[in-house]
C-alpha cells in the first residue's frame, strides 16, 4: 500500500463513515416525535455526514490525483455556512405557524413572546 | 471604502479558487479582482455592514472548538436516536447572551445551531436574547450554556 | 450562403427587442413594426422569385452543414407562405393602430405581434426539426401573451385552455423528436427523410409518423380543434384577425413537410389524415351552425379550411397540392378579413350575436358588402381567390378517386356559406335598428386594411395566373421530396 | 439501465396525464411539469444511457456519451420553466379576477 | 413578538456574492467546464432570488437599482447582435469567431463572439428571472 | 370581340351606375341603363343572318392558362336564343322597371344587380370554357340573391333570397364537380373540344356520375323537382325581377345546360331517363300545384316551375337522336328539342307579359291575392287583354304561339313509341298521359288567371288603397310588347325557326348538321291527329275542372298532399340547426379537462391503430447499461413521490414531492453523465418551485377532486393507457434504433468550435439558433408574465373594443 | 475494497433519500415535510460527491456547490412561505 492508496482508503473510510451516519440520523426522521426534535437529527446529523463525505471526496480526489479540489472546499464551506440558518429558519417557521411541541417537551419559555403578544401574527 | 476592498480582494480570490488551476497565477487573481470589482461596483449601493478579514488563528481556534463540540454532539444524538426506546425532554429556553454585533449573534447562533440537539429559535428583536431549542433540556442545559460560553469566548477573540 | 433567408425571422425579432425599449413612443412603435412585416414581406418575395429561379435557398447558422448545425430552407411552398403571412400581418397591424387602444399597444404589444410573426416564419422556413420545436415555441408564447394581454376574465379563461392543450402538444412533439432521435439519431428533416426511405417506412415508424400526426393536428385544429373557437373569440380583434390568418397554418405547413418529405411511404397515414379531415369539416360545420356568436361562428369556418386544405394532404398529387398552396393563401388572407370584420362588427354594436344585430348595412354599407365578398370567397365562389384552390383539390380527389373526400370537400363550402348568410342575413340586412345618432362613426383608418384585404381576395382570385409559377414550384417540391433533400444534403451524402 | 428509465417514464407519464385531468389549476400545472420530467428522461435514454464518460473534453476518455440529446434537453428545460412560469402566474390571475381573495399564510396542515 | 432575521440576513451577504462570484465563473468557464450562459445566468438569478426571499423588494432595488426587463431585452439584443454581426462580416448568420488578442495583463487570450453570445444569454435569464418573480412579488400589494 | 363586349359590357355599366346615379338622379338612371341591353340586342341581332349561314364566333384570351382556363367565348345558335332573350326581355323590363320602382327606392342598387346580373347570364351562354361557364353561373345566383332581397328589411325576402341562393349555388357545386370529372376524362375545360371528345367521355367510369352532377345544377337552376322551391319565394323580388330572372332567363340557364351538354352525353340513355322523367314530374307537380295558389305571383311561379319541366322533359326525349340510326327516328326525335327551343322561345314572351301584368296589378291595386280581386275586365282594359293573350298562349289555345309548342309537345310525347328502347313499354304510355294531366291542370290555372282577376265582382279597395284604374301607358308598353310577340310568333312561326331555331338545332346535334328535317316545319294545322285530339281533351275536361274547382279543392287540404318539400326545406334547416347545436355544445363543454382527454384518448386510439401494423414485437435489452443498487433506490424513490403527488392531502407536499422528483432527475442526469443537465435541473427546479410559492398567494386551497368513482376510474384508466403508450414505443424504439447519432461529428468539431464542453459547443455554436430563440421564448414569458401581472386593462376605461 | 465500500455509502445514501421521501409522505406537518427535503438536498449532495468519485470525473463539483445553494434557497422559500405565506415582501413589516 502506497500512500496514494492509504489516501484513497482514507478518503472511502470518510465517506462511508458520513453515509453510516447519514442513515443512523435519518432515522432520527422517523422515529422522533416532533418537527424540533426531528430537524436537531435531519439537519445536523446529515450536515455532519455530509461534511464528512465531501471531505472524503476531497482527500480521495487529493490523492489519487493530486488535485486539490477548490470546489469541494467551497462546498464544504458553503454547507457549514447554510445549514444551521437553513435550520434555523425551518425551526421558527414551525413555531410561528403554531406546530405543536411534543408532549414530552417539558418547557416552553418562547411560547408568550411569539403566541401571548400576537394573536393575529400579520 | 477599505471595506469594500477587502471584498474585493475576498472575491479575487475566491475566482482564483474557482478557477481551479494548477498553479496559482497573478492573472487570475487579476482577472478575479476585476470580476469582484465589477459586482462591488453593481452592488456597492447594497453592501452596508462590516465585513472582517483578520485574526486567522482566532477563526481557526475557533473552528477546532465547533469541530469538537460537532462531533461530541453528533454522537450524542445518534446514540439518543438509535436507543430502543427514546427518552429525551425536549423544551424551549432562553439565553441571554453578551454578543452585540449582528456578525457576533449569527456566529454564535450559527455554532450552536450547527451542534447537534440545539437549534437557535429566535432572536430577540434587541438581539440580545437567544431562544433555544433543546433535545434533551433536563440533561444537557447546563452543558448547553456552557458550551455556548465556549462560543462566545472564542467568538470575541476572533472579531474584537 | 443565403443570408437574407434569415431575415424575415430575425427582422421581426430584433425590432421587436427594440421596441421594447420604446414602450411610450407608440407612433414609432406604430411605423417600426408596420415597415418590418413589410420588409419582411419584400424579402420574401425576392426570394420566392430568386427559389424560382435558382432552385431551393439555403441557410445554414454558423456555417455547420447539415444535418450536423441549424438551417433554414427555404422552397416555395414555405416561401408562399412566409410571405403571405407578412403581408397579412402588416395589414392587419394598420388595423390594429386604428382599433386597439393606447392602453393595450403600450402592453408591449407590437413586440408581442412581431414575435408572434418572427415564429411563424420561423416555423415555414427551419428545416431542423428541434428548431421547429423552438419556432413554434417562440409562436405560441407570444401568441400565449396575446391571447392574455389586457387581462380581461374571458381572455384569462381561455388562455389557461389554449396554453394547456398547447403545452401537450409541445410534449408530444418532443415524444415524437425523441423517439425520432432514438431510431434515426439525427435531427435534419432531409437527413431524416433519408434515413427513413433507406429503412422503408415500417411499423415503428409509422408510429412515429402518428405522434407528429398528433402533435401537428393540435396545433392545425385538424379534429384537435377544442381550443380553437374559444381563444379565438377571447382577444382583442387584430390579435384574433392574425391567430385565426397565421395559427393553425404553422401546424398545417408543418403536416404538410411531414407527410410529404419524411413520412411518405405508408399510405395508411393518408387515410387517417383523409379520415381526420372529413369528420373535421363536417363538425366544423355543425359547429358554425350551432353557434349564434358570429366569433364563434368565424372561428368554426377556420376549422371547416384546416379540414378542407387537409383533404389536399390526403389525396397527395401534385394537383392537390397545388391547390392546397391556393387555398392556404386564400384561407390566410380570407380568415384575417373576415376576423377583422366579424370584430368590427362587434366593435361597432357592442354585441356579438347574430340575432342581436339588426339593418347594418344601412349604416355601414363598406362593411356589409366587404363581408358578403368574404363570405363568397370563402365559400369557394369564383371568381375570388378560394376558388382555384378548390378547383385543383377536387380535380386531385377525382383523379384518386377520393370521392367522399371530394363530396365532404365541397358540401363543406355549402355549410361555410350557410353559416355566413345567417349572419349577413340577420346582421347585416332586416331592419336596421341603430338609429342615426347612435351609431359609432366608422373611421377610414378601419376601411382601409379591410379593403386591402379585400383587394388580395379579388386580385387572387382574378390574378390567380400572377401565383401559379411559384405555386407550381412549391406542388413540385412537395410531390418530389428529393429536391428538398438533394437542397439540403446534397446528392452525395447518404 | 434503458428499460427501467422507461418505465419509470411510463409512471410519470401516468401520473402527469392523471393530473392533468383534474379541475384543480395546481394539480394541472403539476402534471405539465411532470410530464416535462418524464419528456427529458426519455430524450436522453434515447441517446442511450452510460454509453461513454462525461462530455467533456477536458476528461479523456475512449467513448463520451451523447451530447446533443443532453443539449435538446436543456433547450427544453428552460422552455418548459417559461411556460410553467407563464401558466402558474395566469392561473392565479384567473383566481384573483374571479374574485377570490389571497390567503394570507401557508396553514399548518399543510 | 417581532422578528429579527439577523442570522439570515447576515449569511446571505456572504452567501450572495459567493453565489454572484460562482455564477460569473460559470458562464465564463462554460467552453471547458460544465455551465455557459443558460447555467451562469440562472445562477445569477437564483442570487438575486435569494436576496429577494431574504430582504424586502424596496431594500434590494435601493442596491440593484435595474429594470430587469431592459437587463433582459439587452441580452436578447446582445444574441441577435452576435448574428447580425456575422452577416456583416459576410458570413452565415449566427457564425461564431474567436480571435486571439493580445491583452496588456493577460497576455494571448481567446476572445469570441461566443462569448458575447453567452453574455447575451446569460443576461435574459437573469433578466426574465427576476422580472417574473419581481412581478408576482410586488402584485402582492 | 363583340361576343367579349358582350359580356363585359354590362359589368362595367354596373360599375358605373352608382357614379351615373348622382347625375342621372331618380329614375332618370333607367333611361341610361335601358341603353345597354337595347344596343346589346341590336349587336346581336345583327349577327342573326350570319349565324344562319352556319357561322359561329369564338373568342379566347387566357385567364389561368396554367389551370387551362381561358377565357373563351363561343357564340352559336343556341347561344344566340338565350342571349337574345337576355338583352331583349332585358330592354324590355328596364323599361317597364322605371315605372314600377318608386322614387324612394334604392334605383340604383337595383340597376346595378340587374346589370351584374344580365352580365353574368350572357356569360353563361357565350361562354365556351367550363370554368368562366361556372364563374358566371353561380354569379348569376348572387345577382339573383341580391334582387330577390331588394326589399331586405321584409322577413319574407330574406328567407327567399338564401332559399334560392342555398338551392342553386348548391346545384353549382354539384355541377362544378361534374365539371371537374370531366376534365379529368378529357384534360380540357373547353366546351367545343369535350362535345368533340364525347366518345372518350362516355367510355370513362366517371360518365354517369359526371353527367348527374351537371344535371343537378341545371335542375337546381331550372327550379326542377325536387329543387323547385326556392321559385316559388324568390317572388318577393320586384316584379320587373320576377319577370326577368325568374321567368323568362335565369331559371333558363339550366335549359341552357342540358342543351349544350345534350351531345356530351346523351349518347347514353340514362340522359333520357332523368331529364325526361324529372321535366315530366316537375310540370305535373308544378301545375297542380300552381292551381292551389291565391297569391297570383306564387301561381306564376309554379305555373314557369311546370313550364321548364315541360321543356326540360322536351328536351330528354330530344337526347333519343342519339342514340338513334334510323333517320325518320333521328327527325322524330330532334322535333323535341325543336320543340323545346321553341317553347322556351315562347314561354318567355307570354310569361314575361303575365308577370308585368301581375306587376301592374300590384302596383295598381296593391294586392295580388286573387280572393281580393276581380273583375278588372273593365276597369282595366289594355292589362286584361295581354293577360288574355299570355294566359290562352300559355294554355295552349289558338292563335297564339303556346298552342304550336304545346302541339308540338304532345307529338313528342307521342314519338316515344317510335323509340326501341328496352322497358319501354309503359313509359311510352305513360308520358303522354302525364303531360296531358299536367296540360290540364295548366289550362285551369290560366283560367283562373284570367276570370278571377278579371270577371267576377269588383272588390272594394282595403283601408289606404287607391280605387282601381288603368295603369300609366308607359308600363304597359313592354307587356305589349311582349304580347304582340306572341300573336306574331303564332303567325309567322317559320320565320323563327329557320333564322333563330335552326342554328341553335345545329349546335344542340353537331353531328346532324345540316340534316334535312332537324329544323322541320311549323304548321298551324296538322290534321286531325292525336296531338289536337289531345289538346281538345284538355280544353273540354279543363273547363269542366276549373266550373267544379271549388268541389274538388278540398283535395289540396289532406294528406300528404299539405306535406309539401317546402315544409321539409324548413324542417330540414331547423333539424339541422338544432342537431348541429345539440351536437356541437355536447363536446365542446368548455373545460380544459375534456379537451385533455380527447386529446389522450386520441392519441391511444392512433397508437392502437399504429401498434396494429406490427407483425411483431421486438424489444431489445442487451445493449441495457447496468443497474446498480443505489440507482434503483432513486428510480424507486422517483416513482414513489410522482404517486404520491396523487394522493397528496396539500397542495405543498404535492410540490414538494416535485422537487423531490426534480433533484431526483438532477441525479440521474449526474449518473447518465449529464453535468450541465444536472446543474440546470437544479437550478429551474429551484427557481420553479419559488414561483409555485410565489403563486401559491393567490391560488385557492387544494380541494378534493372526485365526486364520482367513474370519473376516477375513467381519468385512471386513460392515464394508465398513456403511460403504457410511451412506454411501449419507447421500448420499440429502443430495439430498432437503426443509425448511429449524428452527434459522434459534435466531439471531434466541438475543438473546431474552440470548446471542449461538446454540450456548450453544441448550445452555444452548432445549435446557436435553437438557443437564440429559446432565449427569446424566455424573454417574451417574461414580458408576458410582466404584462399580465403589471398591464391590466382598468375597468371601466372605455375601450375601443369593448362596450 | 475501496469500491465497495463508496457502493455500499452511495447504497446508503440513496436509503436516506428514501427514508426522508417517507416522511414526506407522511408528514404530518409541513415544516416536517420541508426538514426531510433539506435533508434530501444535503444528502443528494453526498451522493453527487460520491459517484464523482466512482466516476472519478470532476465533471460534477459545480453541482454539489449549486445544489448546496439551491437547497439553502429552496428551504428558505418554504420556510418563509410557512411562516408568512408570502415569500417576497416589497416592505417588510417591521
Ligand atoms: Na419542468
Ligand atoms: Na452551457
Amino acid at each position: 500500500m502506497n500512500v496514494s492508496e492509504i489516501g484513497e482508503f482514507v478518503g472511502a473510510l470518510l465517506i462511508l463513515t458520513g453515509a453510516i451516519a447519514s442513515i443512523l440520523s435519518v432515522f432520527g426522521l422517523i422515529r422522533l416525535p416532533d418537527v424540533y426534535t426531528r430537524s436537531h437529527a435531519a439537519t445536523k446529523s446529515s450536515t455532519l455526514a455530509v461534511l464528512l463525505t465531501l471531505s472524503g471526496a476531497f482527500v480521495y480526489f487529493l490523492f489519487s490525483e493530486n488535485f486539490i479540489s477548490v470546489r469541494l472546499l467551497l462546498g464544504i464551506g458553503f454547507v457549514f455556512l447554510t445549514a444551521p440558518v437553513a435550520g434555523h429558519v425551518i425551526i421558527r417557521a414551525a413555531y410561528r405557524s403554531k406546530v405543536k411541541l411534543a408532549d414530552i417537551s417539558t418547557e416552553d419559555e418562547l411560547y408568550e413572546k411569539i403566541h401571548g403578544e400576537h394573536t393575529d401574527k400579520m | 471604502m477599505p471595506l469594500q476592498l477587502l471584498l474585493n480582494l475576498f472575491i479575487a480570490f475566491l475566482w482564483m479558487t474557482l478557477i481551479d488551476e494548477d498553479e496559482l497565477l497573478f492573472t487570475t487573481f487579476f482577472m478575479g479582482f476585476l470580476v469582484g470589482l465589477g459586482i462591488i461596483f453593481v452592488m456597492s449601493r447594497f453592501f452596508d455592514t462590516h465585513f472582517y478579514l483578520r485574526r486567522v488563528y482566532a477563526s481557526c481556534k475557533l473552528l477546532l472548538i465547533f469541530i469538537r463540540e460537532l462531533t461530541q454532539s453528533s454522537i450524542v444524538v445518534i446514540s439518543q436516536i438509535v436507543r430502543p426506546t427514546l427518552r429525551i425532554k425536549p423544551g424551549i429556553f432562553k439565553y441571554e447572551t453578551i454578543l452585540t454585533s449582528d456578525v457576533e449573534v449569527t456566529m454564535l447562533s450559527m455554532l450552536l445551531t450547527l451542534t447537534p440537539g440545539s437549534v437557535v429559535m429566535e432572536v430577540s428583536a434587541e438581539g440580545n436574547e437567544l431562544y433555544i431549542h433543546a433535545m434533551d433540556v433536563e440533561e444537557s442545559r447546563d452543558g448547553l450554556i456552557k458550551q455556548l460560553k465556549n462560543f462566545e469566548k472564542a467568538i470575541m477573540e476572533v472579531t474584537r | 450562403m443565403n443570408n437574407i433567408l434569415v431575415l424575415p425571422m430575425i427582422l421581426p425579432v430584433l425590432v421587436g427587442v427594440i421596441l421594447v425599449f420604446l414602450r411610450p413612443y407608440i407612433r414609432v412603435q406604430r411605423v417600426l413594426s408596420v415597415l418590418t412585416t413589410m420588409a419582411s414581406a419584400a424579402v420574401a418575395a425576392y426570394c420566392l422569385h430568386h427559389i424560382h429561379l435558382n432552385g431551393i435557398m439555403r441557410l445554414d447558422f454558423g456555417d455547420w452543414l447539415p444535418p450536423h448545425g441549424i438551417l433554414f430552407v427555404g422552397d416555395s411552398f414555405a416561401m408562399l407562405l412566409v410571405l403571405v403571412a407578412c403581408a397579412v400581418s402588416s395589414i392587419i397591424l394598420l388595423y390594429a393602430f386604428a382599433t386597439t387602444g393606447i392602453e393595450t399597444e403600450t402592453m408591449f404589444f407590437y413586440p408581442f405581434i412581431l414575435f408572434l410573426v418572427a415564429g411563424v416564419n420561423g416555423s415555414f422556413l427551419t428545416g431542423d426539426l428541434f428548431n421547429l420545436f423552438v419556432c413554434f415555441e417562440v409562436m405560441l408564447l407570444a401568441s400565449y401573451v396575446l391571447l392574455t394581454l389586457g387581462g380581461r376574465k374571458t381572455q384569462l379563461k381561455e388562455g389557461i385552455t389554449y396554453v394547456l392543450i398547447n403545452v401537450l402538444a409541445s410534449w408530444f412533439f418532443l415524444l415524437g423528436i425523441a423517439y425520432i432521435y432514438g431510431v434515426l439519431g439525427t435531427l435534419n428533416m432531409a437527413h431524416i427523410a433519408v434515413r427513413v426511405a433507406e429503412t422503408g417506412q415500417g411499423p415503428l415508424l409509422t408510429l412515429i409518423a402518428i405522434i407528429f400526426l398528433i402533435v401537428f393536428s393540435l396545433k392545425a385544429g385538424l379534429l384537435l380543434y377544442f381550443w380553437l373557437p374559444g381563444s379565438y373569440s377571447a382577444p382583442p380583434t387584430a390579435v384574433a384577425a392574425l391567430f385565426g390568418a397565421l395559427l393553425t397554418k404553422v401546424g398545417i405547413y408543418a403536416l404538410y413537410r411531414m407527410f410529404t418529405l419524411i413520412f411518405i411511404h405508408d399510405p395508411v397515414i393518408y387515410k387517417i389524415i383523409g379520415v381526420l379531415a372529413i369528420v373535421t369539416m363536417v363538425a366544423g360545420c355543425l359547429g358554425a351552425i350551432a353557434y349564434s356568436d358570429i366569433r364563434q361562428i368565424v372561428s368554426y369556418n377556420v376549422i371547416i379550411s384546416v379540414g378542407f386544405v387537409l383533404t389536399g394532404l390526403a389525396i397527395a398529387t401534385n394537383i392537390a397540392f397545388q391547390g392546397a398552396s391556393y387555398y392556404l393563401i386564400h384561407d390566410m388572407i380570407s380568415k384575417a378579413l373576415l376576423f377583422l370584420l366579424a370584430g368590427t362588427v362587434v366593435y361597432l354594436t357592442g354585441r356579438s350575436k347574430f340575432n342581436e344585430i339588426s339593418g347594418l348595412i344601412r349604416n355601414y354599407p363598406l362593411v356589409g358588402w366587404l363581408f358578403f365578398l368574404t363570405m363568397l370567397a370563402i365559400a369557394g365562389i369564383p371568381p375570388f381567390s378560394g376558388f382555384i384552390g378548390k378547383v385543383y383539390i377536387g380535380l386531385g380527389a377525382i383523379e384518386t378517386g377520393s370521392y367522399v373526400l371530394l363530396a365532404v370537400s365541397f358540401l363543406s363550402s355549402i355549410g361555410v356559406l350557410y353559416s355566413l348568410l345567417r349572419v349577413f342575413l340577420n346582421s347585416f340586412w332586416g331592419e336596421t335598428i341603430i338609429s342615426e345618432d347612435d351609431q359609432k362613426p366608422f373611421q377610414k383608418k378601419i376601411g382601409l386594411p379591410l379593403v386591402l384585404l379585400a383587394v388580395l381576395i379579388v386580385g387572387l382570385g382574378i390574378g390567380a395566373e400572377l401565383l401559379s409559377p411559384y405555386i407550381q414550384d412549391a406542388a413540385d417540391t412537395l410531390a418530389d421530396p428529393k429536391q428538398y433533400i438533394r437542397a439540403v444534403i446534397g446528392d452525395d451524402l447518404e | 439501465m434503458e428499460t427501467l428509465i422507461t418505465l419509470l417514464v411510463g409512471v410519470l407519464v401516468a401520473v402527469g396525464v392523471y393530473l392533468l385531468l383534474s379541475k384543480e389549476m395546481l394539480r394541472i400545472i403539476l402534471g405539465t411539469a411532470i410530464l416535462s420530467h418524464a419528456i427529458h428522461l426519455l430524450l436522453l435514454t434515447m441517446g442511450g444511457l452510460k454509453k461513454g464518460d462525461v462530455p467533456l473534453l477536458t476528461e479523456t476518455a475512449a467513448e463520451y456519451t451523447d451530447a446533443l440529446p443532453q443539449a435538446l434537453i436543456l433547450t427544453a428545460i428552460v422552455i418548459s420553466f417559461a411556460v410553467t412560469a407563464f401558466l402558474l402566474v395566469l392561473s392565479y390571475r384567473v383566481y384573483q379576477e374571479s374574485g377570490r381573495g389571497p390567503r394570507l399564510r401557508g396553514r399548518q396542515d399543510e | 413578538m417581532k422578528k429579527n432575521d439577523v442570522i439570515l440576513q447576515t449569511v446571505t451577504k456572504i452567501v450572495f456574492f459567493i453565489i454572484l462570484t460562482f455564477g460569473v465563473e460559470l458562464f465564463i468557464s462554460g467552453h471547458n467546464n460544465p455551465g455557459g450562459g443558460f447555467i451562469g445566468g440562472l445562477v445569477l438569478s437564483s442570487a438575486f432570488v435569494l436576496l429577494y426571499l431574504v430582504y424586502d423588494i424596496e431594500t434590494v432595488h435601493r442596491g440593484t437599482p435595474f429594470d430587469f426587463k431592459r437587463v433582459a431585452a439587452l441580452g436578447v439584443l446582445l444574441a441577435v447582435g452576435t448574428g447580425m454581426l456575422s452577416i456583416l462580416f459576410g458570413e452565415s448568420f449566427l457564425s461564431q469567431t474567436t480571435w486571439l488578442v493580445d491583452l496588456p495583463v493577460f497576455g494571448e487570450t481567446e476572445l469570441g463572439t461566443m462569448t458575447i453570445f453567452e453574455a447575451g444569454v446569460a443576461l435574459t435569464v437573469l433578466g426574465v428571472v427576476v422580472t417574473i418573480i419581481l412581478g408576482i412579488s410586488e402584485d402582492v400589494e | 370581340m363583340t361576343v367579349l363586349l358582350a359580356i363585359f359590357i354590362p359589368f362595367i355599366a354596373a360599375c358605373l351606375v352608382p357614379f351615373i346615379h348622382k347625375i342621372l338622379t331618380g329614375r332618370r338612371i333607367g333611361w341610361f341603363v335601358i341603353t345597354i341591353p337595347l344596343f346589346l340586342f341590336i349587336l346581336l341581332i345583327r349577327l342573326v343572318p350570319s349565324l344562319s349561314n352556319g357561322a359561329s364566333y369564338l373568342y379566347t384570351f387566357p385567364w389561368i392558362p396554367s389551370a387551362d382556363v381561358y377565357f373563351s367565348t363561343h357564340l352559336d345558335g343556341l347561344s344566340m336564343i338565350f342571349a337574345l332573350l337576355i338583352t331583349g326581355i332585358g330592354s324590355l323590363v328596364v323599361l317597364y322597371s322605371i315605372y314600377y320602382l318608386s322614387e324612394r327606392e334604392a334605383i340604383g342598387r337595383f340597376y346595378t344587380y340587374l346589370l351584374l346580373f344580365m352580365g353574368a347570364m350572357l356569360g353563361v351562354v357565350l361562354s365556351d370554357n367550363l370554368i368562366v361557364l361556372y364563374v358566371f353561373w353561380e354569379l348569376t345566383s348572387i345577382s339573383s340573391f341580391l334582387l330577390i332581397a331588394f326589399w331586405y328589411h321584409r322577413k319574407q325576402s330574406r328567407y327567399g333570397a338564401k332559399k334560392s341562393m342555398l338551392i342553386t349555388v348548391t346545384g353549382g357545386i354539384f355541377m362544378l364537380v361534374g365539371f371537374l370529372m370531366l376534365y379529368t376524362i378529357t384534360g380540357t375545360f373547353n366546351l367545343q373540344e369535350l362535345i368533340s371528345m364525347r366518345e372518350v367521355i362516355a367510355a370513362d367510369s366517371l360518365f354517369i356520375p359526371a353527367m348527374l352532377l351537371v344535371l343537378i345544377g341545371a335542375f337546381t337552376k331550372s327550379a326542377q323537382f325536387p329543387f323547385h322551391i326556392w321559385l316559388p319565394d324568390a317572388m318577393e323580388a320586384p316584379t320587373p325581377v320576377s319577370a326577368y330572372l325568374h321567368s323568362a332567363t335565369m331559371v333558363k340557364a339550366g335549359i341552357y345546360l342540358v342543351a349544350r351538354f345534350t351531345p356530351v352525353f346523351a349518347g347514353d340513355t340514362t340522359w333520357f331517363y332523368v331529364v325526361s322523367c324529372v321535366g315530366l314530374l316537375t310540370m305535373l307537380w308544378g301545375s297542380v300545384n300552381a292551381v292551389k295558389q291565391t297569391d297570383l305571383k306564387a301561381l306564376l311561379a309554379f305555373s314557369t316551375v311546370s313550364q321548364l319541366g315541360m321543356i326540360m322533359s322536351l328536351l330528354g326525349i330530344g337526347s333519343l337522336a342519339f342514340a338513334s340510326s334510323e333517320s325518320t327516328q333521328i327527325a322524330l326525335f330532334t322535333a323535341a328539342t325543336f320543340a323545346a327551343l321553341f317553347h322556351l322561345i315562347n314561354h318567355s314572351t307570354f310569361k314575361g307579359s303575365l308577370f308585368m301584368v301581375v306587376g301592374i296589378l300590384d302596383h295598381e291595386l296593391g294586392t295580388r291575392n286573387i280572393k281580393r280581386l276581380g273583375g278588372l275586365a273593365t276597369i282595366m282594359p289594355i292589362t286584361f287583354t295581354i293577360a288574355l293573350i299570355g294566359s290562352f298562349s300559355m294554355a295552349g289555345l289558338p292563335p297564339f304561339n303556346g298552342f304550336l309548342s304545346k302541339e308540338l309537345f304532345f307529338e313528342a310525347m307521342l314519338s316515344l313509341k317510335e323509340a326501341n328502347l328496352l322497358s319501354m313499354d309503359s313509359l311510352v304510355l305513360l308520358f303522354p298521359i302525364i303531360a296531358w294531366v299536367g296540360s290540364i291542370f295548366t289550362f285551369i290555372y290560366c283560367m283562373i288567371i284570367v276570370f278571377q282577376t278579371f270577371f267576377g265582382k269588383v272588390h272594394a279597395p282595403a283601408p289606404g288603397q287607391r280605387p282601381a284604374h288603368e295603369a300609366p301607358i308607359q308600363m304597359l308598353i313592354s307587356p305589349m310588347v311582349l304580347g304582340s310577340l306572341v300573336v306574331l310568333i303564332f303567325i309567322f312561326p317559320n320565320l323563327l325557326g329557320t333564322y333563330i331555331l335552326g342554328p341553335a338545332m345545329n349546335a344542340v346535334y353537331p353531328q346532324y348538321e345540316g340534316m334535312p328535317g332537324l329544323v322541320p316545319e311549323i304548321h298551324v294545322w296538322h290534321g286531325w291527329e292525336m296531338p289536337i285530339f289531345m289538346t281538345i281533351g284538355v280544353i273540354i275536361i279543363g273547363i269542366l275542372l276549373y266550373g267544379l274547382l271549388r268541389y274538388w279543392k278540398w283535395i289540396y287540404s289532406v294528406g300528404f298532399l299539405q306535406w309539401t318539400l317546402d315544409r321539409l326545406y324548413n324542417a330540414l334547416l331547423q333539424r339541422i340547426e338544432r342537431v348541429a347545436s345539440v351536437v356541437t355544445k355536447t363536446y365542446m363543454t368548455g373545460s380544459v379537462r375534456d379537451y385533455v382527454a380527447y386529446i389522450m384518448l386520441f392519441f391511444i386510439a392512433l397508437v392502437g391503430i399504429g401498434l396494429l401494423g406490427f407483425q411483431q414485437f421486438i424489444f431489445d435489452f442487451s445493449d441495457d447499461a447496468v443497474i446498480e443498487i443505489n440507482e434503483s433506490i432513486i428510480i424507486f424513490v422517483m416513482m414513489c413521490s410522482s404517486v404520491a403527488i396523487l394522493f397528496a392531502k396539500s397542495r405543498i407536499t404535492a410540490i414538494i414531492l416535485n422537487g423531490v422528483l426534480g433533484y431526483s432527475i438532477a441525479i440521474l442526469f449526474v449518473v447518465f453523465r449529464a453535468p450541465d443537465l444536472a446543474l440546470t435541473q437544479i437550478i429551474v427546479e429551484t427557481v420553479t418551485t419559488v414561483l409555485f410559492l410565489l403563486c401559491f398567494y393567490y391560488l385557492p386551497e387544494w380541494k378534493n377532486e372526485y365526486k364520482s368513482v367513474s370519473m376516477r376510474i375513467r381519468n385512471g384508466l386513460i392515464a394508465v393507457a398513456s403511460g403504457v403508450a410511451v412506454t411501449v414505443i419507447a421500448l420499440l424504439v429502443q430495439g430498432h434504433s437503426m443509425y448511429p447519432s449524428i452527434s459522434i461529428y459534435y466531439e471531434t468539431a466541438s475543438r473546431l468550435a474552440g470548446g471542449l464542453n461538446v454540450v456548450n459547443t453544441i448550445l452555444g455554436d452548432f445549435r446557436a439558433f435553437d438557443t437564440m430563440l429559446e432565449v427569446l421564448v424566455l424573454f417574451i414569458a417574461g414580458l408576458g408574465v410582466y404584462s399580465l401581472v403589471k398591464l391590466r386593462r382598468k375597468k371601466g376605461v372605455d375601450h375601443p373594443e369593448e362596450k | 475494497m475501496i469500491a465497495g465500500m463508496l457502493t455500499i455509502s452511495v447504497i446508503l445514501f440513496a436509503l436516506t433519500i428514501l427514508v426522508a421521501v417517507i416522511r414526506i409522505i407522511l408528514g404530518p406537518s409541513l415544516p416536517d415535510r420541508v426538514v426531510a427535503l433539506d435533508v434530501i438536498g444535503v444528502n443528494l449532495i453526498a451522493t453527487i460527491a460520491v459517484v464523482s468519485v466512482i466516476l472519478n470525473t470532476k465533471a460534477f463539483l459545480e453541482a454539489i456547490l449549486i445544489l448546496g445553494i439551491l437547497s439553502f434557497i429552496g428551504t428558505i422559500a418554504f420556510s418563509k412561505f410557512i411562516e408568512r405565506g408570502k415569500i417576497v415582501e416589497r416592505k417588510r413589516d417591521r
